[in-house]
């Protein structure tokens, strides 16, 4: 194949493999937005924070090795800390989302802020600031069959990643469709009085929600952790989902997905292609000046209908 | 000041002369104050009375003036008095037939209304007033749908009046050189307590003479701010709000609306200040029940800082000597208390302040006194141009009314009735010479028709209606309104009508406070639908009961009242109202026709029956009429026989 | 409680819309305008100076700057810290260009060009509400940080990547550079923003506030009342960014004097602007001082207490600061979500009402 | 009141109108015209197209076919600004006041297409820029007055019972000062006195302005009681035009009202 086509393909592929990690974290953002109207900007940090919280549990040196001499095998370290993000679901329903139920969104907004600021520094206080290498055992390197059937290199871990991404949309997709909890979420956020009538709480409803983001935070903590490390930057890939969710909408579940690939997408083309021109390190701004200039031809977002104002 | 203006008019030209750019009156319209200066009052009053004159008044003809306090109806009392009309201001409440009785008594000529409400009242009775040519108007809104031809704008009148001015440029300073000093100045139609009103006749001399009188006794200056806001019919607003103003040239300001009042005197901040008791009652009870809901704290700091200001309020007041201690105390006190609680209150620059009209509770009295509040009792008349006593400074007690007024001479007839002759005393009834002659004597007393008598400080105490003072069958003297007062002086009772004269004993009916007892109710969480309810929970009667058996400690104490003591009464199931005729314009009670509507009860009161029925007629504000009953209860009380106990 | 205000009428409305119509406020603000200009400066050292008045004062000119943007007209912005390296490198590129140029002169001229840079990212304001403007302006907070550190010709090709301010006197005496005296420093920052704060002040109360205020509250209403949205969303965005710029070239200029890009203008300072606004009121140019004051005192306070105070090491020490920053962020919102300035206003209320509770 | 009212020409008049939101007809072949100085009402089953017309009136709407007339000059649709600053202002069916903001300065904003000062000379608030606030203040001083609302010039509006916000709702259109006043149901949700209020407002504003008035109402009562001249709107079509008397007695509109039941009422 020609080997500039192929250098593009391979940039395609990163480009959707980075897409569907964005995607993930958008995910997040979304479930939470569409049940209750928060922008939840503590997302990013839920990530790290969920990883961190993950390396503790099995890693050597961490709290429970230290305090009990032992770490626990991955699948149960994976569901102690699905336990660890349910209870942090909980306490932020408790103690600061149900004193605000009422107010502006931009008020909830700058909560969730100061919620990132709490969970970050915690983060610190509790498990340090180093880097951490996180590893579940997901595969790594280059897949051997691409490279040696179509000359094409692209990380095995990515590839887990999109798959596990894959799975993990169609299991909310029969979440949401399916159980009467899901549907209960779904109905909430349309009217907060149908909810009710379904019989479940406002606030159970939120905690799930919250609970359920916790997880899809984790499961995007793990893939950027196996690949880059826990760190602190790790939640700054909020920041990266953000370009996303307008493009996407802030309520569109297949918008944050196909919203995900198009910005990976894109953004890779640009770094490779576009990158060298302008002295590089575009990857911080130009997701959102794509996000942007589709918004100018089309305001309602990907996924969204065209709004019929009325006064 | 070498010659003094001796009419209205001339005053007006003189202010404007002397101190034109100074403001002479004020009206809240528009969210600001808005002011004229004695140079714009003086032009605008001669644009007006120009305007009389082209539509042609003519002298001694009469200007009805009917609606709120506002600067374009004073200035047609001036206006009309310029070319030697005279002004006839009427309650802007009383319904279209009082009105009526007026325009058509007085033979009206022209009728000043401030706005369509009232300019409705009149056509509704204009085909009884022959009289009656032409009505202004000043508000014109919803004016344009009327018939024009006998409805003219007051703006219209005044550009008239320019256009007449000009053409005639020395006509009206030459009328208002023509005034003279006894020359009539007003026609005020006092409510009366029985019978058609009466129309005071009062020249130039007798308003103005009694209002300089009674600015050199109290010092006022120029600088005063005062708040027109009482009828102007009625004489205290006419000398307060008019007469002094033009002689000490101090600004008056009118309230934007009935509504805002209590706003507005907190904008202004009058220095001078005149109000009737039971709007310094209300301004307390209000106090108080607003300091109900305050928080610990306050109230704590309140209730302490209130208990120094009674100990030593008025005596500072009085500039007696107090110990250094109260007068730091007393000092922090005005910061933290008195000060806040004056400026509520919009009573923060008040210098002085009148109450008249009827006794004023000690309690409340000695309340604004501790505040700091130089507040002062007089007793007046319309017949006297208001003031026939005064109290003067540093001789304030709240159960007198003062001493005789400057250039006031008082005696007390052998019946107990309190006459008076000064100055200000009028020219006689409008067109009604036996009444003139019935009450003023050839040599000029005039009966007051109150009883009274000289305490031993020189001081008028008046104790009730000449008339309505009776006997007791047992021969002992009964003033109902004495008794009536004492009751009223309870927070939580409004109206109070005793009956005794030629009775074996005193037995009263009570109409409670609904304000105050609804919150009384709320704190002791005792549930009511209505007033009706409420004025019969057996809780309430307790209250009332409570309040009448010290009224009764009080009178033992007296050995001449001892016999009136209550030995009955019972608790009214509706407001007494002026609307039913139960009350007066002025709010005053109608003995006797109470006592004839509700004859059944008095019986009853008199029987030893403890429950009684009655079926009352009552009139709703739309007009309409309607009927509510009630079976009301009667209390028996002891009465206090052992003095030395009692005392 | 100390509030006299029976007798203070107001005869017109100049004086009726007066800023501050009642005299005990007029006399209460006096007196704190003469404790700042005739008492502070006497106990300003260095420390004062940079560590508290001056990150006080020039954070409140940013506060005014984003709550006219964000508070009255109902843009949400993340992207303060662009617009401050907009302003710190306009000032930069200017003084080093023109060396003539009267400092107060680049200030202005600093804020104009951010106004500039504010209007065409105010662009999509047009199209998009709420919270997918408020992401679309962290474009603009991502790229002009970018630009400013990718491209040399901003920087005057300086190898270290970072940018220095010149000493620049005004009157003759010297307001920037490491040897300006911090009470000069001082009382030139007091007041220039006191002037600017005015100037805001006058312009919420008149129509471009009405027409700010009225897009906030209801955009479609005020559009067919008559108020044009895109008028009022750009001068909005202007006038913002106007006062951003300038905050941002007193904090590079007079505060910092040297400055790297991406340390001094990311993506945090936009949020620690956002709080002063949330925490101090939004809607309030009282409570962008208020807000100012407590998010710039608050961590000073904070690590005294916990460096000085209970000895801890400096990094815990900055991460309890973190968290706690965090907490009290929450602990405000839930007490009262209007901020200071709606706590100020109660009490307020209090006191002409006391003894009276209403 | 004297009963023969006298009317001009026609203000505006609307012809053909067809509207529809992405297949959804709200307004098909409408055309009625609005008389100088007359109370014109559009009344009609919910549904119906009323708020709809109105929107179209302003220009928050764009016909998709039609012309509408205003002052004489024909044009395929409104702007809102353009409707705003040559005379048409209107209320809202759900009160849109800016709750942020005193009744004061609310009814301010009514006076922002005739303000003209620039920002910089209202950020100094000196000369021309004063004295032009000061001039509007006043004026909008007259409208507070007029309404009778002077006790709650300065409580933001939010914390007004209903009827006084709807009162300042139409303060803020007056103040505008009209020459077209659209009225979206003023009185809905009002009590009796409450109505009784608004209806004398919107008379007094008629008589002593001579603003023409279209309102859109749901109480028939008042509807007969105010208006010159009724247009029936039914499923986005016109029934029925004329007189209050005319209009009562055509069947279509009989049917269109008690005839069928319908789903959305």
């Amino acid at each position: 194949m020609n080997p500039e086509l192929l250098f593009f393909l391979e940039t395609v592929i990163g480009g959707l493999m980075a897409g569907v990690m964005y995607a993930l974290v958008a995910l997040g953002f979304v479930l939470i937005f569409k049940a209750s109207g928060i922008f939840n900007f503590a997302q990013g940090v839920m990530c790290l924070f969920a990883a961190l919280a993950l390396y503790d549990f099995m890693a050597p040196g961490g709290w429970v090795d230290r305090w009990f001499g032992f770490t626990f095998p991955v699948w149960a370290a994976i569901a102690l800390t699905i336990v660890v993000m349910i209870i942090l679901a909980w306490v932020i329903e408790r103690f600061v989302l149900q004193y605000l139920v009422q107010q502006e969104p931009i008020i909830l907004f700058m909560a969730t802020i100061g919620l990132a600021y709490v969970l970050e520094g915690v983060g610190d206080i509790l498990f340090g600031s180093d880097v951490k290498p996180l590893d579940i055992g997901l595969p790594q390197g280059a897949s051997d069959w691409l490279l040696d059937n179509f000359n094409l290199y692209v990380e095995k871990l990515e590839v887990v990643a999109a798959v596990t991404a894959a799975v993990l949309v169609t299991v909310l997709a029969v979440f949401f469709q399916r159980t009467r909890i899901g549907r209960a979420l779904r109905a909430v956020a349309d009217d907060h009085q149908a909810a009710l009538s379904v019989g479940i709480s406002l606030r159970t409803i939120w905690v799930i929600v919250w609970s359920v983001s916790g997880i899809v935070a984790l499961v995007a903590g793990i893939m950027w952790g196996s690949k880059s490390g826990v760190q602190f930057s790790l939640s700054l890939i909020a920041l990266k989902a953000l370009p996303v969710l307008i493009l996407g909408g802030f309520t569109s579940v297949p918008g944050a997905i196909v919203g995900g690939l198009i910005i990976g997408v894109g953004e890779k083309i640009a770094e490779v292609y576009l990158g060298p021109l302008v002295g590089g390190a575009i990857e911080n701004w130009f997701a959102y000046m794509l996000a942007l200039a589709f918004l100018l031809f089309r305001p309602q977002g990907l996924f969204g209908e065209r709004i019929i104002e009325r006064v | 000041m070498a010659v003094k203006s001796d009419t209205f008019p001339k005053l007006l030209l003189e202010n404007a002369r002397r101190f034109g750019d100074r403001p002479a009156i004020r009206e809240k319209e528009f969210g600001i104050w808005q002011t004229w200066n004695w140079r714009q009052v003086a032009d605008e009053v001669r644009a007006l009375a120009c305007g009389f004159a082209a539509r042609g008044f003519k002298r001694g003809d009469r200007v009805a003036i009917v609606g709120d306090n506002r600067p374009r109806l004073y200035w047609t009392m001036a206006a009309a008095q310029s070319i030697g009309g005279v002004p006839v201001p009427t309650y802007q409440d009383a319904v279209a037939e009082e009105i009526q009785y007026v325009l058509e008594h007085a033979e009206v000529k022209f009728v000043v209304a401030e706005d369509q409400e009232q300019v409705d009242k009149i056509l509704d009775v204009q085909e009884r007033c022959p009289s009656l040519r032409e009505i202004f108007f000043d508000d014109t809104r919803g004016m344009r749908k009327y018939d024009q031809s006998r409805l003219i704008d007051f703006e219209v009148l005044q550009r008239e009046g320019r256009e007449f001015d000009q053409k005639n440029p020395d006509y009206f300073v030459q009328q208002v050189e023509q005034g003279k000093g006894e020359d009539v100045a007003i026609l005020l139609y006092t409510s009366g307590t029985t019978g058609r009103p009466k129309g005071v006749v009062l020249t130039h001399d007798n308003v103005l003479i009694t209002a300089r009188n009674g600015i050199e006794f109290d010092h006022l200056t120029q600088d005063e701010e005062v708040l027109a806001y009482l009828p102007m019919a009625w004489v205290g607003d006419h000398i307060f709000s008019y007469a002094q103003s033009y002689v000490s040239g101090f600004c008056v300001s009118c309230p934007e609306n009935a509504s805002t009042v209590m706003h507005d005197l907190r904008e202004i901040g009058p220095t001078y200040f005149f109000a009737p008791p039971p709007i310094f009652e209300s301004l307390l009870t209000n106090v108080m029940i607003r300091m109900e809901d305050a928080a610990r704290i306050s109230q704590i700091i309140f209730t302490y800082f209130m208990r120094v200001a009674r100990s030593v309020g008025p005596k500072i007041l009085a500039k007696e000597a107090v110990s250094i201690k109260d007068k730091w105390l007393y000092k922090l006190g005005h910061l933290l208390v008195y000060g806040p609680l004056k400026n509520t209150l919009g009573m923060s620059r008040i210098q002085l302040a009148y109450t008249a009209g009827e006794a004023i509770g000690p309690d409340i009295f000695d309340f604004y006194r501790s505040l700091g509040i130089n507040i002062k009792q007089l007793y007046g008349q319309t017949e006297a141009s208001v003031n026939v006593t005064l109290q003067p400074d540093g001789e304030v007690y709240p159960d007198t009314v003062g001493k005789p007024a400057p250039q006031v001479e008082i005696k007390i007839a052998d019946d107990g009735e309190v006459l008076y002759r000064s100055p200000g005393v009028f020219q006689c009834y409008f067109k009604n010479e036996a009444e003139t002659r019935e009450i003023k004597t050839e040599e000029g007393w005039v009966h007051t028709g109150d009883a009274g008598f000289i305490d031993d400080r020189g001081h008028l105490k008046i104790i009730d209606r000449a008339k309505d003072v009776g006997k007791l069958n047992d021969g002992s003297i009964f003033a109902p309104k004495y008794v009536e007062n004492k009751l009223k002086f309870f927070p939580h009772i409004k109206e109070v009508v005793a009956f005794g004269d030629g009775r074996d004993y005193c037995a009263v009916m009570v109409n409670i406070d609904m304000e105050a007892v609804a919150n009384w109710a709320e704190r002791n969480n005792i549930s009511y639908a209505s007033y009706q309810e409420l004025a019969a929970r057996p809780e309430v009667y307790q209250l009332i009961e409570d309040g009448v058996s010290k009224v009764n400690e009080e009178l033992a104490a007296d050995p001449n009242l001892a016999a009136s003591q209550i030995r009955r009464f019972l608790v009214l199931h509706k407001e007494l109202d002026a609307d039913d005729g139960e009350l007066t314009r002025t709010r005053k009670v109608r003995r006797r026709f109470i006592a004839d509507k509700y004859r059944t009860l008095v019986d009853a009161l008199y029987s030893d029956k403890k429950s009684c029925f009655i079926e009352t007629e009552v009139a709703f504000e739309d007009g309409r009429t309607g009927s509510i009953s009630a079976d009301l209860q009667i209390r028996d009380l002891n009465v206090y026989t052992d003095l030395k106990k009692a005392s | 409680m100390f509030y006299r205000e029976a007798g203070q009428f107001k005869t017109d409305y100049a004086s009726d819309q007066a800023l501050f119509p009642i005299a005990q406020d007029r006399w209460f603000v006096l007196a704190v305008l003469f404790v700042a200009v005739a008492v502070v400066p006497f106990f300003v050292d260095d420390y004062w100076a940079n560590a508290i008045t001056l990150p006080f004062l020039i954070y409140a000119l940013a506060a005014i700057g984003l709550n006219l943007l964000t508070g009255y007209c109902g843009q949400v912005s993340l992207g303060t810290g662009g617009f401050m390296a907009v302003g710190a490198f306009s000032t930069f590129k200017l003084t080093t260009a023109f060396p003539e140029l009267n400092f107060i002169v680049v200030i202005l001229l600093s804020g104009a060009i951010t106004a500039g840079v504010g209007v065409l990212f105010g662009i999509p304001s047009l199209r998009i509400k709420g919270f997918y403007l408020a992401v679309a302006t962290l474009a603009a907070q991502f790229f002009l940080v970018w630009l400013f550190n990718k491209v040399d010709w901003f920087l005057n090709y300086s190898p270290t990547g970072q940018i220095s301010m010149p000493p620049r006197e005004i009157f003759g005496i010297l307001i920037t550079g490491p040897r300006a005296a911090p009470e000069a420093k001082y009382l030139f920052c007091l007041i220039f923003i006191g002037i600017f704060a005015l100037l805001a002040k006058n312009l919420v109360r008149g129509r471009v506030g009405r027409s700010w205020m009225a897009i906030r509250d209801m955009d479609i209403a005020a559009e067919l009342i008559g108020i044009r949205p895109l008028e009022a969303k750009l001068t909005a965005f202007a006038v913002s960014s106007f006062y951003v710029g300038m905050a941002g070239s007193l904090y590079f200029g007079v505060w910092l004097g040297a400055a790297e890009p991406i340390e001094a203008f990311g993506i945090e300072q936009s949020f620690l602007v956002l709080f002063m606004i949330i925490v101090g009121g939004l809607g309030s140019i009282l409570g962008s001082f208020l807000g100012a004051a407590f998010i710039t005192l608050m961590p000073i306070l904070m690590k005294n207490f916990m460096v000085d105070g209970l000895q801890l090491a400096v990094v815990t020490a900055k991460h309890i600061e973190i968290t706690m920053l965090g907490v009290l962020i929450i602990f405000f919102l839930i007490v009262e979500p209007h901020g200071f300035a709606r706590l100020w206003q109660i009490a307020k209320e209090k006191l002409r009402l006391w003894p009276f509770p209403h | 009141m004297e009963g023969d009212r006298k009317f001009g020409d026609p203000i505006l008049e609307v012809q053909d109108i067809n509207l529809s939101f992405g297949g959804v007809t709200a307004l098909e072949g409408v055309s009625f015209d609005i008389l100088n100085g007359e109370v014109r009402a559009i009344i009609g089953p919910n549904g119906a197209g009323k708020s709809s017309m109105l929107n179209v009136i302003n220009g928050f709407y764009h016909p998709q076919q039609g012309q509408i007339t205003y002052k004489g000059k024909t044009r395929r649709q409104m702007r809102p600004h353009h409707a705003a600053s040559s005379g048409i202002a209107r209320t809202f069916q759900n009160i849109a006041l800016f709750k942020g903001m005193s009744t004061l300065d609310n009814i301010m904003t009514g006076r922002n297409t005739k303000m003209r000062k620039n920002l910089l000379w209202q950020a100094l608030y000196l000369g021309p820029a004063k004295r032009e606030e000061l001039e509007h203040r006043d004026f909008v001083e007259h409208v507070i007055d007029f309404l009778e609302i002077q006790a709650i010039r300065k409580t933001p509006v939010g914390k007004l019972p209903y009827g006084m916000q709807k009162r300042v709702e139409l303060g803020r259109a007056l103040a505008a000062e009209p020459e077209l006043l659209l009225l979206d149901e003023p009185m809905a949700g009002m009590n009796l006195e409450e109505k009784e209020d608004m209806c004398r407002f919107v008379l007094d504003v008629n008589d002593q302005f001579g603003t023409t008035i279209a309102l859109i109402e749901h109480d028939m009562g008042v509807v007969m009681d105010i208006s010159d001249r009724v247009v029936v709107l039914d499923y986005g079509k016109k029934i029925a035009d004329g007189t209050p008397e005319e209009v009562r007695a055509d069947q279509r509109v009989i049917e269109a009202y008690l005839g069928v039941t319908r789903d959305d009422n």
